[in-house]
């Protein structure tokens, strides 16, 4: 399999991730999409660590791993945060960014 | 004929055949030994507790758990009002199926007349013990959830909390083990072990992981996911038939494994006196050996509570196995 | 066990140490910490043998060993090792650092059990002989500097020991502030010798440096004068010395041990240590000789006229280091080693022996109030006066062979070199003036109040305690004194602290007698190997001359202190009213402070006025505002856009996403 | 049979990922993923990156889903219709996304990249992407970034306890 199979399958994760945050409004899921996008990031990585045959974008990727999990820690804490103070849990009912 | 799969590096290879051929093996034969070791507990706990055991099917009751199977094979499946019907049936198999995919790494022996004795050698060993463990987890989970029960719900959300808090402490307590070893394949690790027991140096690592493993099979003390005073039958409530077999089936094909992974890494494996070809049997035979271990600690000690439960994984065993990671990456160093 | 076993053990046992006092201190019973600190600092000393055994069974030309834990950091072609490196010089110094810190702990088990910091106190100083070994033991400049920095802080955290005191506060920082000037220098050194060399580690660089080097060229020397700036900060020589004498208000063990015994001979270690360096350099090597001469004659006047009992010893110690710079400055490194050795013995009694006269006398430090000791403290007295003989360089005590060992090389060498050893030579006469001014002064004669109080009841005064600096009373919470006063005559502890280095003050100095044993320069002559200035060597006749020159010079100079403080007390008061300008210069320390308040602070606070006055409203403020203005009308302007909704935001960055790669796809093609 | 494991992997990550956005059920949303993140791990394996592969399955599924499903179960399942969305979003989301994975591909597929037709060079070294070979890396060549995530990641877990913590009196804020 060409390294370019890979890299077209890392765009149509993101893709889906990213049209994922568009059209869902349950933070939880947001934050599911997000891991789509950030685990197809790193699929590109990969292949590309392979193409070169350099194991530094291995490290990368784990690294990554490391930032989605703590990504994963405060997104929930604030879906749970939320929740607890009767907060809908629709991010199109929460707009107190509005400047 | 099918080249060996590119997709992960083996430290050996069997042909095709052969590795279709191991499996079958290595599957029987724990599924023989299932109901064996179904029996010894059933047995052992009566002597415990002072009295016979199952003794009315087959000579000393011998043939009980074949009598079980049977029960349990022919009766009604259904599925409860509130089950979520597809997840109800898939979660029982995907705890089987986690179970029976970590036998493939146990080692029963070397490469023995061109065959190794296990199903295979991977470099990434312990955590292909830990990814299937982790997807044991969700057959937990998705069958308590998916019962549409209180009891089956809480049960599982209690294993989820346990599995996870316990799965460090066991990752850290076989840290020690693969410094010394200096490798992640069990086949090394276990000819690591020629000059001497992991269990000597890593005691307090063999400690830690047995607690541990006793924690991840829900076995007593830790028996809190099924604590049958408080929740029935936690996850696996509202099962019943072969279904709830297979949870049964696959706790106890869990217990072997934690066994096997226990001398593995801490019991030399299949390493012992005598000819090689007594090394699977060495191997069965600690596996047993450990088993045993199990059934009596559930004859003697009593259930935690569940918030000691948290608060002993914590606060006492990752900090300790964290200690013992420590102190062993020093003096690997040192030496 | 190998060496570096041994060595990396030497490390480990102190930092073990200051760990688990720290991180056990409230739940360590009573005074556990004492036997802890004392236990870590006893097996570094024994691995500290372990390692110089380890060293002595090689071959001589193989005597040095680099070992390397991991690799630290690697950034572009700079790789720093966690590595230390061991030879025969750097195992001197841990044997001396880690010998005497033993005696100076077990010491301090007793003089501190009153107070109320006692495990706090040993886990800095634990800590503190921790940074010190890793100092002596690293092997690249990179954990010098860690080395040199932590010994920096260790000294902050000790002296300013008792918070509540300002005084000490305020000293505490002063030498942080002088020591962090010096770090400075020895970084901007390392960073020069990156550059010029490309390595880092010591034997890397020592082999680099004469190929890449010629003589005097200018970036060796300013590599070595870079180096002094450090070193000359922490061993308080001119200018960067009037922190020393400050960082008296700490407790008197730390003065002891690191502000006379091991933290403030560094200096002489790091030229020692690099010593290659500096015989590229022949310049930065005769500035570093000539401060050392004119800090040794400036620190002995101040010396003979301050009246601060501890203040007088620091003096010595910075006039001693002076001596151990012109050692090392001219090429005499071993003898500036064991000078720096039997300096770190005697230095270290002596300031116990003052601990012990302090606590009689609750804590006054004034040497015109004490009198008659001799009689009160007969123990004290014996160690005050071995101190003092081998400070001033009695013939056959410590002193007189290591001291004059250094002048006479500095004579041998000849021209101008001369200068400095008469001047050293004057050095010395002072020397045994104000040793014997001390000791005249308060051992004998009617006995004071305190020491009366002493022989009739046997108690020692605890007299309302107050900072003799400012009048402030003491706080007894944060320890200062301590509700007790502890004399080496009543406690076991402090007695088994001072007789060993009492003994060793005495006889040390047969280690190295000329023509006979010298076993110092043998011992350190691997490291030492291929030194053009360490081969010029005094034949025995003259060194012997020499060491009667220097018998001579300590006798009279005794014998001088007997006439002025015993025979006619009335002679320093009238030779103070003749030379009233001169003593006055002597007392205000030759006005460093003021100098330095004048050319440093002075303009400092003053260009911090301006910009507080000018810089600050119109410059930045009209910054500031200005910015925040036109970002205020700015964000009036696209207020619209932010309608608070995330998936609005999120289809508004993918958008801009699509659009990026779109135009890099049409640009590129 | 490289290929026949490929386009099963890609089938069913690209599975799991539809069923992530279009499941109503957050929670079934969550298993989706974890089937999505199973079938990745797999196509990890592909290139050759056995300890990702493994690290992704231990530490994603084993660890985050479950925090995920956690919540979810906690959250308790509020379903919502995945189409009736903002009315603009609805129909534009998708279209964004097709760009997106369009473009992609484009760039993909046309840039200048020797290497991309290839199946990657065949001589690399035996340890490529096993535990050892990648904690060397990690602890050589990259170490100040594994500090950086290790001091990222306990300020993730103190952040989180502060948001999800309770409250000793539980008194209602003002939101």
């Amino acid at each position: 399999m060409s390294i370019e199979w890979y890299l077209v399958l890392a765009a149509l994760l993101f893709a889906i991730g990213a049209g994922g945050i568009l059209v869902r409004r349950n933070p939880v899921v947001i934050l599911l999409c997000l891991e789509l996008m950030l685990s197809a990031g790193a699929l590109a990585i990969l292949s590309f660590s392979r193409m070169l045959g350099d194991g530094d974008g291995q490290v990368f990727v784990l690294i990554v791993l490391v930032v989605a999990a703590c990504e994963v820690v405060v997104g929930l804490g604030l879906v749970v945060a939320m929740f607890r103070r009767r907060i809908p849990l629709d991010v199109d009912e929460t707009t107190e960014l509005r400047g | 004929m099918i080249p060996a799969l590119p997709i992960a590096d083996t430290n050996f290879v069997d042909a095709t055949w052969i590795l279709i051929l191991k499996s079958l093996v290595i599957f029987v034969v724990i599924l023989s030994v299932v109901p064996v070791v179904l029996l010894a507990e059933r047995k052992l706990l009566g002597r415990f507790q002072n009295r016979y055991g199952p003794n009315r099917v087959g000579p000393y009751g011998s043939l009980q758990p074949l009598a079980d199977v049977g029960k349990l094979l022919s009766k009604q499946g259904f599925r409860p009002t509130g089950a979520v019907p597809g997840l109800y049936e898939v979660a029982p198999a995907l705890t089987i199926l986690a179970a029976v995919l970590t036998l493939a790494i146990l080692p029963f022996g070397d490469v023995q007349g061109g065959v190794g004795l296990y199903g295979i050698d991977v470099p990434i060993g312990i955590l292909y013990f830990f990814a299937f463990g982790a997807l044991a987890f969700y057959g937990l989970l998705l069958g308590g959830w998916a019962s549409g029960s209180k009891y089956s719900f809480l049960g599982a959300m209690r294993s989820a909390a346990q599995l996870i808090s316990y799965e460090m402490a066991m990752g850290l307590s076989l840290l020690g083990v693969v410094l010394m070893a200096g490798s992640l394949s069990l086949v090394e690790i276990v000819k690591a072990q020629g000059e001497i027991w992991f269990i000597v140096p890593q005691i307090v690592g063999f400690l830690i992981f047995m607690v541990a493993g006793f924690a991840e099979t829900n076995r007593a003390p830790f028996d809190l996911p099924e604590a049958d005073a408080e929740l029935v039958a936690g996850y696996s409530t509202e099962y019943g038939g072969m279904r709830f077999g297979s949870y049964f089936f696959a706790e106890y094909m869990e217990i072997l494994i934690i066994s096997g992974i226990a001398s593995t890494m801490f019991l030399g494996g299949w390493m012992g006196p005598g000819p090689s070809w007594l090394d699977p049997i060495w191997m069965l035979a600690k596996m047993l050996a450990i088993t045993f271990i199990f059934i009596w600690i559930r004859a003697t000690l009593p259930r935690f509570r569940y918030d000691q439960l948290m608060s002993f994984g914590w606060k006492v065993l990752i900090p300790l196995a964290t200690l013992n990671v420590l102190v062993t990456a020093v003096l690997v160093v040192v030496w | 066990m190998t060496t570096a076993s041994w060595a990396w053990l030497v490390l480990l046992f102190p930092l073990l140490g200051s760990m688990v006092i720290a991180f056990g201190f409230r739940r360590l019973p009573d005074r556990t910490a004492g036997i802890i600190g004392s236990t870590a600092i006893g097996l570094a000393f024994i691995a500290g043998i372990g390692t110089l055994l380890g060293l002595l069974s090689e071959p001589s030309e193989s005597r040095h060993v680099a070992s390397s834990l991991w690799e630290y950091a690697g950034v572009g072609d700079l790789r720093v090792d966690l590595g230390i490196f061991v030879d025969p010089l750097a195992v001197f110094m841990v044997l001396v650092v880690t010998g005497v810190s033993f005696l100076i702990h077990v010491y301090s088990t007793a003089y501190m059990e009153s107070d109320q910091g006692y495990s706090r106190f040993f886990s800095y100083l634990n800590f503190f002989v921790f940074s010190m070994l890793l100092l002596v033991l690293a092997g690249n400049f990179v954990l010098l500097i860690i080395g040199w920095a932590f010994v920096g802080f260790a000294s902050y955290a000790l002296i300013s020991f008792w918070y509540r005191r300002t005084t000490a506060t305020a000293a505490g920082m002063k030498a942080f502030v002088i020591n962090v000037v010096g770090d400075i220098g020895l970084v901007l050194a390392a960073i020069l010798i990156f550059r010029e060399l490309g390595v880092l580690d010591y034997e890397a660089v020592f082999d680099a440096a004469p190929k890449v080097f010629s003589t005097d060229q200018w970036t060796v020397v300013a590599i070595c004068l870079l180096l002094l700036v450090g070193a000359f900060a922490k061993s308080a020589q001119l200018p960067f010395h009037t922190w020393l004498a400050d960082a008296m208000e700490g407790p008197t063990p730390v003065s002891s041990l690191i502000h006379a015994a091991t933290m403030v001979t560094a200096g002489v270690y790091l030229v020692a240590r690099t010593w290659p360096l500096f015989e590229l350099a022949p310049a930065a090597a005769n500035v570093a000789a000539i401060v050392g001469v004119v800090t040794l004659l400036v620190a002995g006047t101040i010396a003979l006229v301050v009246t601060d009992l501890k203040r007088i010893i620091a003096y010595s110690t910075m006039s001693q280091i002076g001596y151990m710079f012109l050692a090392v400055g001219i090429g005499a490194y071993s003898a500036g080693m064991f000078h720096l050795m039997t300096h770190a013995f005697f230095k270290a009694l002596l300031f116990m022996a003052a601990g012990s006269i302090i606590a009689v006398m609750a804590n006054d430090q004034n040497i015109d109030r004490m009198r008659g000791l001799g009689k009160a403290l007969p123990f004290t007295a014996a160690m005050l006066v071995i101190g003092s003989l081998a400070l001033s360089g009695f013939p056959f005590t410590s002193g007189w062979f290591s001291k004059d060992e250094i002048l006479d090389f500095a004579l041998y060498r000849g021209g101008w070199y001369t200068i400095l050893a008469i001047a050293g030579y004057v050095g010395a006469f002072m020397t045994a003036l104000y040793a014997f001014r001390i000791v005249f002064r308060i051992l004998p004669g009617r006995p004071c109040p305190e020491a009366e109080e002493l022989i009739e009841t046997g108690h020692v005064a605890h007299g309302e305690a107050v900072n003799p600096a400012n009048g402030q009373p003491e706080d007894y919470e944060v320890g200062y004194p301590g509700k007790e006063h502890h004399i080496a005559e009543q406690s076991p502890g402090m007695r088994f602290g001072m007789l060993p280095l009492g003994v060793l003050a005495l006889i040390a100095g047969f280690l190295q007698v000329p023509g006979v044993t010298e076993v110092v320069t043998k011992f350190l002559e691997p490291t030492f190997e291929g030194s053009s200035l360490a081969a010029i060597h005094p034949p025995v006749s003259k060194a012997w001359l020499g060491l009667l020159n220097g018998g001579v010079i300590a006798v009279v100079g005794i014998a001088f202190a007997w006439v002025f403080w015993v025979r006619r007390p009335a002679i320093p008061g009238s030779l103070r009213q003749k030379f009233h300008p001169l003593y006055e210069l002597f007392v205000h320390k030759w006005y460093f402070d003021e100098l330095i308040h004048a050319v440093i602070v002075r303009p400092v606070l003053a260009f911090g006025d301006f910009c507080n006055r000018v810089v600050e409203p119109f410059v930045v403020g009209g910054i500031v505002t200005g910015t925040t203005s036109l970002v205020r009308s700015a964000g009036a302007l696209v207020r619209d856009l932010q309608s608070g909704m995330i998936r609005a935001y999120a289809s508004l960055m993918v958008v801009g996403a699509i659009a990026v790669v779109l135009f890099l796809l049409l640009r590129g093609g | 049979m490289v290929e026949i494991a490929f386009f099963a992997g890609a089938a069913g990550a690209i599975g799991g990922a539809l069923a992530v956005v279009l499941l109503k059920n957050p929670f079934y949303s969550v298993l989706a993923l974890v089937v999505h993140l199973v079938f990745l791990a797999g196509i990890f394996l592909l290139l050759r990156a056995q300890f990702l592969a493994a690290a992704q399955i231990v530490v994603y599924a084993g660890a985050v889903m479950v925090i995920y499903v956690f919540v979810a179960a906690y959250v308790g399942g509020i379903e919502e219709p995945a189409f009736d969305a903002h009315p603009r979003l609805r129909i534009f989301g998708p279209i964004v996304a097709a760009a997106l994975f369009i473009e992609i591909s484009i760039a993909v597929a046309g840039s200048a990249l020797v290497g991309i037709g290839t199946e990657g060079p065949q001589d690399i070294p035996d340890d490529f992407g096993t535990p050892a070979a990648v904690g060397r890396m990690l602890l050589d060549d990259f170490l100040i970034a594994f500090e950086a995530a290790s001091i990222l990641l306990l300020l993730a877990a103190v952040a989180a306890i502060v948001l999800a913590g309770r409250r000793g009196s539980q008194t209602q804020e003002g939101t």
